[in-house]
């Protein structure tokens, strides 16, 4: 085969680690960050390149075009053998674009949002290392270099939400806490994840996709075997991708630095469980069963964390809801069978959503650490860039027709509407409540009476350009990027026909899933109630939150019991920690003072004792006189002769 | 039986020869040093002083046999047998001449020719040094143990120059046998021509083995009275000087046999007259090889009282830092030269 | 010719004698000696068997013991002489300044 | 005639070896050392191995011994005490065993002999060079290497700072 470029996607980011990691120290702001940044933007020209390269190839028809490269052979023990190998295939290609791309603009918004920080080179090492795994999550050829990408971007997470790891986060958790929330989490999804993979190798010998996925077509496995399989990998995506049961760590993720949520708790990581079940279609189009939780959890996450997201008065926690709210979108996609659907929501939500982030971050530059709405106001003067932008991603996300949210999420709502008509009723409300949470974060931010404390306001200033302009390019994806998915009333539908091969696969098996599109009068009328709620959204949004007279009193007047659980956001966490935290914490207790301190140290002491009573009484020998051994050791010579002799 | 008494013969002969000639160097010693010095020597003894040495044997004998108090009584009276017997010992495989016919036997002129001679030599040599030693210590004298201290240390330190010196010449002759060693430079250019800085080390290691000036440190005057025989008198200091002289002689036998081709002179041999008869070739060879012993004597007596006498330092530091890399060096460049011949 | 048994006997009452010294005098220097002694024990019996087999190997093995005795009595003699600088005596009882 | 000679180095050897452990002067002991070095020379001369007789009188009396005595000379080391079990009282009794069990073990004859000298084993030193530089070519230049390190060593020990 001839030499393919594209694992150098891999090799420009561990260089900037690297380079970073030995370096940082003696290099400036600018050297550090510039280079990390550098580094990715080669990555991102490498993507690109796979990606021509990919479109180039003629594959047998329908197969989808794949080039797959074998770096070293990894593990071969018995049965199990596992390649260092890397896939490009349109999935992939377009992941590692998203990835790179919005990576990016977020690296270089980094270099001005970090200026005042004194550890950037700990934080641009920890970001290229994130690039780095997270891009050999999406480019493994197999499950376990998926798997290896998967624990890095989670340690890169852990790393970075703690990266202020002396700072508090919320009066009672430390952000070092929050890293570990984030983290301990994580490993329940992990360990679904794990056993899912005992399961695939069990039943079908390896960990190649290409592999397994041609065994479970030919030969499935059992019914039940497959809908374990689809569920355990279901655990593991909710836990990285932050669905019900496990999405509360992802608020609580925001206490990183803000690029960091853009990048890692927004655009790329947490979309790492959507790739993940996208990748693996064909074990839940062979698990109805599977396929329908992925459809209803997402659908619940998303309507449950929209409902949180409307009473928060956080920046960074609305948009963090939203996030989990959008997520759930994704699986509601997926679960309806529409992988290329979620995929597509993936790539507008990265646009949009790190738009927002960094949007939020430049307010929160601006205004030196405050996060409070109800402390804000006003701002669009003050910030009009990064207004303009902030208003584009917004309409976005609420889908506004014509902006990229807009199509992704009318094409998540069709399939939905064909797959389960309630489902579709969830997902719309959810765009309802998106629609009025995010207006509400909109007019509080930077419409009406400036409420920002005076000393605040006198350093009010516009961010640099270094972080103005990502917000520009991601403003203008945000608008664009959905054109590149028109419904079929509308236009070509390209990504869906770039992607489409990866999952073409399912159509010979199930025509129910995908088959027979909607007519173009049902999807004028989707289009139409989508378009309905999200101006009806906008609409409650300005009547409560744009009449500056009511302002104070929305304030004053004392919260309901429905919106202070809300605000309590369903009192979830507490909930947890009740059941589970708590528990676990006594019977922990138990077996660190019982079975560690009292049985295993007791073992321990008592053989150091032994030796060291015997030490005590061999140590009678030792004189000190060479003679005294030698004497014994002749005497020992003597023994072993006679016994020779004998 | 005739073999051994043959053998017996020639050592009793060897003997008789070893220490005449040593008696006589004395003689010499003080004869050549009055014609350095412009005096005349000894001459009161028979012509010439020629009975002298007698005269000095027999007060030897005559003298008190004296040991100092609180000295090793044993050890004393050893020490002087211990100095002379190793020097006596190495005539044993050195080959004065070829062979000589006496009444239907052929007589090799050489006590025993061990297969390994040269390493004989060097194991005997070695010895030396426990007679002086012995001595030093014994005597329970601090002049005598610090004589005999710088003795062992130059000694030690010379013989490796002096074995590393000798190497080059057996890799070219190819065989440890003395005999072997002249009849190499019978057929081929003396070695003190093919190998002049192996000789020129092999001497100089020589005279400070024989301790002679200017290596003479262990029986400095000015330092040491007279270094580790300075407690001894009467037959037992006869018998440090004997082993000095025969030490001299030794010495002076082996750098011929060694390094100017042993008991052969060059085109007179091949005369048809000495062809033709063995027997006067076998004396030819014996005065041949005297004459040279003799030549080397004078060498040392001329030395002696030429030169002046090292400082300690100046010992050791040529010992070691001069003579050992040089000797090295050689013994490289004969190697690598010797190559040259192999296939 | 030369009895075997008898050359290994005296081999054996040699190295016994060595190891006598080793185990009875304090004097640092005689139990080198002693050592010594043991060593030239083994090689006698070394030569032994080499005649007894017409192998050379053994004499080679030979060679480098005292190659080794040697180096140890070079490294050894130099302990005595630190030893002694520092007790002003070599008795070997008299070197206990590493115990407790 | 061999026989004779050989058990006239052994018991030579045998008795210096004894002496050598038992008396109190150090330079005494190492006397009796290098003469039970020549008694066994004798023996290797007996045995055919002249190369290694040579070299045993070279090295182990030659430079070895001579260098015990170098150090007892340096350190000036008078008589010291005998243990109790060397003393004179206990010796005789010592003296009689150990001549009781040489008689014993001479008188012992299990008919065992050394085969006789193979003619032309004389050029042996060359045959031993063959080997050493041979097949023991690795081992005789770690024998270098571990005479290097003993100078270095020794040098190390005894030099005063």
């Amino acid at each position: 085969m001839d030499f393919q470029p594209f694992p150098l996607i891999l090799l420009f980011p561990l260089l900037g680690v690297l380079a970073n990691a030995l370096l940082g120290r003696r290099l400036s702001l600018r050297a550090s960050g510039g280079l990390a940044s550098l580094m990715v933007f080669f990555s991102f020209l490498a993507a690109g390149h796979g990606f021509l390269t990919l479109r180039d190839l003629e594959p047998a028809p329908g197969q989808a075009p794949r080039l797959v490269i074998t770096l070293w052979e990894w593990i071969a023990s018995g049965d199990l053998r596992v390649d260092f190998s890397l896939l490009l295939d349109p999935l992939s290609s377009a992941m590692a674009l998203i990835v790179t791309g919005v990576g990016f603009l977020i690296h270089v918004y980094s270099i001005g949002y970090m200026a005042h920080d004194r550890d950037y080179p700990r934080f641009f090492a920890y970001l290229n290392l994130f690039m780095l795994a997270m891009l050999l999550l999406v480019l493994g050829d197999n499950f376990l270099v998926l798997f290896v990408g998967w624990e890095g971007v989670g340690l890169c997470s852990y790393l970075l939400i703690g990266f202020w790891y002396d700072r508090m986060f919320t009066a009672t958790m430390s952000t070092a806490q929050a890293g570990q929330k984030a983290f301990g989490v994580n490993r329940i999804g992990d360990f679904g994840f794990l056993i899912a993979l005992f399961l695939i190798f069990t039943h079908f010998h390896s960990l190649r996709f290409d592999t397994v996925f041609a065994a479970a077509l030919h030969h499935p496995a059992s019914a039940a075997v497959m809908t374990a399989i689809g569920l355990l990998l279901l655990v593991g995506a909710a836990g990285k991708s932050a669905q019900i049961p496990l999405f509360v760590w992802l608020p609580d993720a925001m206490a990183g630095p803000t690029p960091v949520s853009a990048l890692i708790h927004a655009a790329t990581m947490v979309t790492a469980g959507v790739y993940m079940v996208a990748r693996s279609h064909v074990l839940y189009a062979l698990a109805p069963v599977a396929l329908a939780a992925v459809a209803w959890i997402g659908a619940l996450t998303a309507l449950l964390a929209a409902t949180i997201a409307t009473q928060q008065n956080d920046i960074k926690k609305v948009l963090a809801y939203s996030t989990v709210s959008q997520l759930g979108t994704m699986f509601l996609g997926l679960g309806s069978a529409a992988f290329g659907a979620g995929i597509f929501h993936v790539l507008t939500h990265a646009f949009f959503k790190a738009l927002l982030f960094l949007g939020a971050g430049s307010v929160i530059h601006a205004l030196h650490e405050e996060q409070d709405i109800r402390k804000m106001g006003g701002l669009r003067r003050q910030l009009p860039i990064t207004f303009a932008t902030f208003l584009v991603a917004t309409l976005a996300i609420a889908g506004f027709p014509g902006l990229s949210g807009f199509f992704s999420k009318d094409e998540i709502l069709a399939a939905a509407f064909q797959a389960q008509p309630l489902l579709w009723g969830m997902g719309v409300l959810t765009a309802g409540l998106t629609s009025y949470y995010m207006f509400r974060l909109l007019f509080l931010t930077f419409f009406g009476a400036s409420r920002l404390a005076p000393e605040k306001a006198a350093h009010l200033h516009e961010s640099p350009r270094v972080m103005t302009l990502p917000l520009v390019a991601l403003a203008l994806l945000s608008i664009a990027g959905g054109w590149l998915g028109l419904p079929p009333v509308l236009g070509s539908h390209w990504l869906g026909g770039f992607l489409g091969p990866v999952f073409a696969d399912l159509h010979h098996l199930e025509g129910g899933a995908h088959g027979g599109h909607l007519g173009h009068a049902t999807e004028w009328m989707l289009m139409g109630v989508s378009t309905l709620v999200a101006l009806g959204g906008f609409a409650v949004a300005w009547l409560r939150f744009l009449k500056p007279a009511a302002l104070g009193d929305l304030f004053a007047t004392p919260a309901s019991a429905w919106q202070r659980l809300l605000a309590d956001k369903y009192r979830i966490d507490e909930l947890y920690d009740a059941l589970v935290v708590r528990p676990l914490g006594r019977l922990a207790g138990f077996l660190w003072r019982w079975i560690d301190e009292l049985l295993i140290d007791g073992l321990v002491n008592f053989s150091g004792l032994a030796v060291r009573v015997g030490g005590e009484v061999l140590r009678l020998l030792q004189t000190g006189y060479v003679q005294t051994y030698a004497f014994f050791m002749v005497l020992g010579v003597i023994v072993l002769l006679l016994r020779l002799l004998a | 039986m005739a073999e051994l008494l043959i053998t017996v013969v020639k050592i009793l002969v060897i003997i008789l020869v070893v220490l005449t000639g040593v008696a006589y160097m004395t003689l010499a010693e003080r004869k050549v040093s009055a014609f350095i010095q412009w005096r005349l020597g000894p001459n009161r003894v028979g012509p010439w002083g020629l009975l002298q040495p007698i005269a000095d044997g027999l007060k030897f004998v005559l003298k008190e046999d004296f040991t100092p108090p609180g000295a090793n009584r044993a050890l004393h009276a050893l020490a002087p047998m211990l100095a002379m017997t190793p020097a006596l010992l190495t005539y044993a495989v050195i080959p004065f001449g070829g062979t000589l016919p006496v009444f239907g036997h052929e007589v090799r002129l050489i006590v025993a020719d061990l297969s390994i001679g040269i390493l004989f030599i060097f194991a005997i040599a070695s010895l030396g040094v426990y007679g002086i030693a012995v001595g030093g210590w014994s005597s329970n004298n601090k002049y005598a143990l610090l004589g005999s201290l710088r003795a062992s240390a130059q000694m030690i330190s010379y013989e490796i120059a002096m074995g590393l010196a000798v190497i080059p010449v057996i890799m070219f002759v190819g065989s440890l046998k003395l005999t072997d060693i002249v009849a190499h430079q019978g057929a081929n250019p003396w070695f003190v021509l093919s190998q002049p800085l192996s000789c020129l080390l092999f001497v100089i290691a020589a005279f400070a083995e024989t301790n002679r000036l200017p290596f003479d440190l262990p029986e400095a005057e000015p330092e040491l009275v007279a270094g580790y025989h300075t407690e001894y008198s009467s037959m037992k200091f006869a018998m440090f000087m004997l082993g000095e002289y025969v030490n001299m002689m030794t010495a002076s036998a082996l750098i011929v046999t060694l390094f100017f081709g042993g008991y052969h002179l060059p085109w007179v041999e091949t005369l048809p007259f000495f062809q033709a008869n063995a027997a006067w070739l076998a004396l030819l060879q014996v005065a041949t090889f005297l004459a040279k012993v003799a030549l080397w004597l004078f060498l040392f007596l001329w030395v002696r009282w030429s030169l002046p006498r090292f400082r300690y330092d100046q010992l050791m530091g040529l010992g070691w830092r001069v003579m050992l890399p040089l000797a090295l060096a050689n013994l490289a460049f004969y190697g690598l030269w010797s190559l040259k011949d192999l296939p | 010719m030369i009895n075997l048994d008898h050359a290994l006997i005296v081999s054996f009452l040699l190295f016994g004698t060595g190891i006598a010294g080793v185990l009875l005098r304090r004097n640092a220097i005689v139990v080198f000696m002693s050592i010594e002694l043991m060593l030239n024990a083994v090689n006698l019996a070394l030569v032994t068997f080499s005649r007894l087999r017409g192998d050379l190997d053994a004499q080679v093995l030979c060679f480098f013991v005292m190659a080794v005795a040697a180096a140890e009595a070079a490294i050894g003699l130099g302990l005595v002489i630190a030893l002694f600088r520092r007790h002003a005596s070599i008795d070997l009882d008299r070197a206990t300044l590493l115990r407790s | 005639m061999r026989e004779v000679f050989f058990y006239f180095f052994a018991a030579l050897a045998v008795l210096s070896g004894l002496l050598v452990i038992t008396r109190r002067n150090p330079l005494t002991a190492a006397l009796y050392l290098v003469l039970a070095f020549f008694a066994l020379a004798g023996v290797y001369v007996l045995m055919d191995a002249f190369f290694l007789a040579a070299v045993q009188v070279a090295v182990y009396a030659g430079a070895i011994m001579v260098l015990f005595l170098f150090v007892i000379m340096l350190l000036n080391l008078g008589p010291d005490d005998l243990p109790p079990i060397m003393t004179r009282r206990v010796r005789w009794l010592y003296a009689a065993a150990s001549a009781a069990l040489v008689l014993l073990f001479l008188g012992l004859d299990l008919g065992r002999r050394l085969p006789a000298p193979t003619p032309g084993a004389a050029g042996e030193v060359g045959a031993i060079a063959a080997r050493l530089f041979g097949d023991y070519l690795l081992p005789f230049e770690i024998t270098a290497v571990l005479l290097l390190v003993a100078i270095v060593g020794s040098v190390a020990l005894a030099h005063r700072e």
